[in-house]
């Protein structure tokens, strides 16, 4: 039902769609058969000329089934959205699978840092590469990400992945992801993080292994044309570069500068 | 104003007075403020947070004397309260007025302790332990100087000859303020591993 | 209590009320009506200033850039101002002042047949500090950098370094605002507490209490449990902020997500203290205008302390993607979902009520009956967000925003509209006009629905809270998408244009309005028992209780209700 | 309350809490740590049950009293273990699991 909105390019997207496809199967029947009983009854019990309302105090056996009935299947239904739940979640956030290369992923307020760990796929070596606001993966790789902050929390959210965690600072956070499909997806940040945080965006691109060399290649002769700023059909300055000394600039100010 | 109040004032339908029910109700309240600023510092201190160590740098000696003047200044509260009881208006006068005496020790004792510290540096924003002494040491105090002030007026009222019952409800008050005590002692003062 | 106190208060109870002053009456009132009736005015203005800037940042959202008519631009850190004093208004300075302070002030004594509340001063000072409280969030919004902008959680260290948030005062001023605002309601809930233990009418036993005064007391009862922890946060947060220690930032070796688990320990709870006390009122409207007794009333109340129990043990699944321990994350999806179990039970025992009764669609019960339906759609989402798996999706995007406004808007907004519609007759002795009532009922309810069903849509898509300007990212710049945004924008302001209805009926009703009985609705509880407005000191004689409160159609009586007061015949 | 008891003798439960008092302060100079433990937080909990019981006089208070402090107590217990089992972990390592994979324990030194 989500990739009906919203492409779904990780491998645990489809995962976690099921499971919301279950459960709004569940809570529609659940939602139709009490809301249309509430209609049912206003309509059959409306006043009526000389028809008095029954007496029934809710307290015997013989009413109480009424409710206790369902209530004992909304029970079973819990029951089973907590085991399916638990099972996605186990995968998706509780465990590491093997990974294939690494990314450190780097908040501040409010821009993005990524590290690429190059080719060797450790982090903090000579060929790691950096970059701000762009992040490049490979198709079909698992990727473990370390996800920092530099100052308040940021949460790194790329919905195209339906991946979100937060950065809190003074803790590394360890998670991972698979993308599936190429493209160039949103990534943004959604925690609260002060005056810019609605211009807190990035983009992530997915490649094919050909073109994913191509690119670090030319992020390395600096001759690479900013896939976030292309996205954005513009190459004025990118909007995380309104720093906090003219952030008291007027809005039109700010406008200019993102577009 | 008035004394009369509504008649709601004197129902008791849990056998239990009013005014007594609501200080029950507000130290229940109480004992969640004080209740989460004892446990974040409970939480930081198992976790090792550097500069909790420092804590073998207050005095024991003036904690114990302190705690020494709450519990000495609880019995005679409590006096007072069975001095109310008895109708000796004069009595429970003096014991109140005891009472908020040992506050004073108690508040130019913690003074002195203040002034101490500040003076070797160790100031509110040194580390985190220090932070919670002075918050949590602070929060208290304030505690004791709201109970002195009320105190001091019930003290005329009762010799005006009304709110008897007033007595005991700032009794069990400032019991509480003492027993709060009782627990910041061990973990400002001793539990310094 | 000792003979001796008890003979000095004897002494002291003789019962005269004196012709007062107008200043006395109204400005500095001891009656409880009154003072119940400051909250809920109080709580309108505010609630008009919520709804003001919530028009104020949607309307930036449907037409991102341009000049908002009677407002101006909303930029990036106004637009954050603006969503996060939405939220602090609408929670703590509309939702619990108008329902749980000022319906609680007004019908508990009545409801349980006592002449006042049991510390007329206390309360008089409670309300005193909470008029305080509004005053200084309002004054945060014009001190230097603007008022606070880091949403209604206040998340450190955001919250707590003025370099980060860059509104040094308008932060500090939002959290005295908001901790003066506890401390008023603590006072204010003690007396409420006792007062229903302690000053019930003689004979009237734990089961005879309407459940509007039971939720409002177990919904007092769960904020004096929360609220502790949080005002030590507060303190702490405060010294962060101004003294600069370093409580919650991580290079003093503080700990920021600290503050979350006290926030959300507080924050959890507080969703069920402005339900219950809703929940409370609209089971007294549902009997009176179905003229049925309510289906289990032990089973509701129950239920009731259920919910109140479970709702401790759930923060943290406001923290499932914080960077909490993810094992961690799979006891409070159990505790979370579970909490559906006593809500479940309680919606069925409501619209068991409607069961063979005789409903009248008046405006109130319009409202009560809007109330359920749209709650019941808050309800059945929560489960979505409540399951840690989907909530990696849907954590902060607009599907909670939707989902939170079917829970928060029913229980504010239409549960106040239902208890000013029903007892406006007691409060000022005029009937509202129906007409009236019920063009705004559904020029409210219908936009309503139209607002928030699209953001659920939106939430989908993968749409983020607290983003100025979507057109910002290309994968929600689609058009398609930012039509369903201009459309919920539209709603929203049909929707205020509407409530011009309610305040035009609300005025010229009250003055002009036709005369109201005692008891314009045949109910029981003790409050229609007395004549309408009630006069200082409420009953002429206290009554005595005799039986429950929904005693509605008994068979072998005349009249459908019995009140609780009429003494049976012997 | 007072109709149906006579109040305690104040005075010895006084000399009761002074000398609760002496212990704990003395207990920390054996400079063990479990004896401190007790003698400081142990005492701490007597000391208190025997100031609210005696001065405050829940020996002789209503039942529903106690269920209110009871209450309290239950549901700080509640938050510190609720907080205690996240808020302990600052190193970052909350992603316990790691299968096979010994690089994600390293970076967490």
């Amino acid at each position: 039902m989500i990739e009906f909105f919203i492409e779904n390019a990780s491998s645990f997207a489809s995962d976690i769609d099921n499971l919301f496809e279950v459960v709004t199967w569940i809570i529609g029947f659940w939602f139709f058969v009490t809301f249309g009983t509430f209609v049912y009854l206003l309509i059959r019990f409306r006043r009526k000329k000389g028809v008095k309302a029954q007496y029934v105090a809710g307290e015997k056996h013989s009413e109480t089934k009424w409710t206790h009935y369902p209530h004992y299947a909304v029970i079973a239904f819990d029951v089973a959205i907590i085991a399916l739940n638990i099972f996605v979640w186990v995968d998706i956030k509780q465990t590491l699978p093997p990974r294939d290369n690494m990314i450190r992923v780097i908040g501040q307020q409010w821009s993005w840092t990524f590290v690429h760990a190059g080719p060797d796929g450790e982090l903090d070596t000579s060929d790691d590469i950096a970059t701000a606001n762009d992040l490049h993966v490979k198709v079909d790789n698992t990727y473990h990400f370390e996800l920092q902050s530099r100052d308040v929390l940021h949460n790194f959210s790329v919905p195209a992945f339906r991946l979100r965690q937060d950065a809190v600072p003074g803790r590394t956070i360890n998670g991972w992801f698979k993308p599936t499909k190429t493209g160039t997806y949103d990534l943004q940040c959604a925690e609260m993080c002060g005056y810019g945080h609605g211009i807190m965006g990035a983009a992530i691109t997915v490649h094919t292994e050909a073109n994913f060399n191509e690119t670090m290649d030319q992020i390395k002769k600096g001759t690479y044309e900013s896939h976030y700023q292309k996205r954005r059909g513009t190459k004025t300055e990118a909007p995380s570069k309104i720093s906090k000394e003219n952030s008291k600039s007027t809005f039109t100010d700010v406008l200019a500068s993102i577009f | 104003m008035s004394m009369q109040g509504p008649i709601a004032t004197h129902r008791q339908a849990t056998g239990i007075p009013t005014g007594r029910l609501a200080v029950w109700w507000l130290l229940a309240s109480e004992i969640f403020i004080f209740g989460g600023l004892v446990l974040c510092f409970v939480l930081f201190k198992l976790n090792g947070t550097p500069g909790f160590e420092d804590a073998s740098l207050t005095s024991v000696a003036a904690g114990a004397i302190n705690t020494f003047v709450l519990l000495t200044s609880s019995l005679t509260v409590v006096l007072a309260h069975a001095a109310i009881e008895e109708g000796n208006v004069e009595k429970s006068f003096k014991y109140i007025w005891y009472t908020v005496g040992f506050g004073f020790v108690f508040l130019g004792i913690k003074t002195y302790e203040y002034t101490g510290k500040i003076i070797h540096g160790h100031i509110i924003t040194e580390n985190l332990f220090w932070s919670f002494y002075y918050t949590m040491t602070g929060l208290h105090a304030l505690h004791v100087i709201g109970g002195m002030i009320i105190m001091a007026i019930i003290s005329f009222d009762i010799k005006k000859g009304y709110n008897f019952q007033r007595v005991e409800l700032i009794g069990i008050y400032w019991h509480f303020v003492d027993l709060v005590w009782i627990f910041l002692f061990p973990l400002l003062y001793i539990a310094n591993f | 209590m000792s003979q001796a106190t008890t003979a000095v208060q004897k002494e002291q109870h003789s019962e005269h009320h004196q012709e007062l002053s107008f200043l006395y009456k109204y400005i500095l009132p001891l009656d409880h009506k009154i003072i119940g009736m400051q909250y809920i005015f109080t709580g309108l203005i505010m609630a008009v200033i919520g709804g003001y800037f919530a028009y104020a940042f949607r309307m930036q959202l449907a037409f991102p850039g341009e000049i908002v008519p009677l407002y101006g631009l909303v930029g990036p850190g106004e637009y954050n101002m603006l969503v996060t004093n939405h939220g602090t208004i609408m929670i703590f300075w509309v939702a619990m002042p108008v329902l749980i302070a000022g319906f609680g002030n007004y019908i508990i004594p009545l409801m349980i047949g006592c002449d006042d509340m049991v510390f007329p001063r206390l309360n008089r000072l409670s309300y005193q500090i909470f008029l305080a409280s509004a005053l200084v969030l309002i004054l945060s919004f014009f001190v230097k950098g603007g008022g606070f902008g880091g949403a209604w959680t206040a998340y450190p260290p955001l919250s707590s370094v003025a370099e980060y948030s860059l509104t040094d005062w308008g932060s500090s001023l939002w959290l005295l605002a908001v901790a003066l605002e506890f401390v008023s309601f603590l006072l204010g809930g003690i007396n409420f507490i006792t007062t229903t233990m302690n000053s019930r009418a003689p004979g009237m036993k734990m089961m005879d209490i309407p459940i509007a005064v039971w939720f409002i007391v177990i919904a007092v009862i769960l904020f004096m449990a929360s609220v502790g922890p949080l005002i030590a946060g507060a303190v702490m947060l405060f010294m962060d902020q101004r003294i600069g220690t370093s409580f919650f930032l991580p290079s003093g070796g503080g700990d920021p997500l600290l503050w979350q688990h006290l926030f959300w320990f507080f924050g959890h709870p507080e969703v069920y203290v402005v339900l219950l006390p809703t929940m409370g009122i609209v089971a007294d409207i549902i009997t009176v205008f179905a003229r049925k007794k309510l289906f289990g009333y032990r089973t509701v109340l129950y239920t009731a302390f259920a919910t109140g129990g479970l709702s401790f043990v759930v923060w943290a699944h406001h923290q499932f993607i914080a960077g909490i321990d993810p094992r961690m994350a799979n006891v409070f999806v159990v505790t979370t979902v579970l909490i559906s179990i006593p809500l479940a039970e309680m919606m069925f025992c409501y619209i068991a009520t409607l069961y063979g009764g005789s409903i009248q669609f008046t405006t109130p019960m319009l409202w009560g009956l809007g109330f359920l339906a749209a709650f019941l759609i808050g309800g059945v989402t929560g489960i979505y967000l409540g399951a840690s798996a989907i909530d990696v999706y849907f954590h902060d995007s607009y599907f909670v925003i939707a989902h939170f406004h079917y829970t928060f808007f029913p229980i504010t907004i239409i549960g106040m509209f239902a208890a000013l519609t029903y007892w406006f007759p007691k409060m000022f002795g005029r009937m509202m006009n129906e007409t009236l009532g019920k063009i705004h009922f559904w020029g409210t309810f219908i936009p309503f629905n139209c607002l928030f069903l699209p953001l659920f849509l939106l939430g989908l898509a993968g749409q983020n809270r607290r983003v100025y300007n979507f057109l910002n990212y290309p994968d929600l710049a689609r058009q398609e998408l930012h039509d369903l945004r201009v459309f919920a924008t539209m709603s929203l302001v049909v929707m205020l244009l509407f409530q011009f209805v309610f305040i035009y009926n609300f005025f010229v009703s009250m003055f002009f309005g036709k005369k109201a009985p005692n008891n314009p609705w045949e109910a029981n509880s003790l409050e229609w028992s007395i004549p309408s407005p009630p006069p200082h000191g409420n009953f002429k004689t206290l009554p005595s209780v005799y039986r429950g409160p929904y005693e509605y159609s008994v068979p072998g009586r005349e009249s459908d209700y019995w009140p609780q007061n009429e003494p049976p015949k012997k | 309350m007072s109709e149906t008891h006579g109040h305690p003798n104040y005075i010895k439960i006084w000399y009761w809490l002074l000398f609760l008092l002496i212990i704990s302060t003395v207990g920390p100079m054996l400079e063990i740590p479990i004896v401190t433990l007790i003698t400081a937080f142990g005492i701490a909990i007597v000391k208190s049950y025997m100031v609210a019981a005696n001065f405050m006089h829940l020996k002789f208070e209503k039942k529903i009293i106690w269920l209110l402090l009871l209450m309290s107590i239950c549901l700080l217990g509640v938050f510190f273990f609720g907080v205690g089992s996240d808020v302990m972990m600052t190193e970052g390592d909350q992603w316990i699991d790691c299968i096979e994979d010994k690089s994600c324990v390293e970076q967490r030194l």
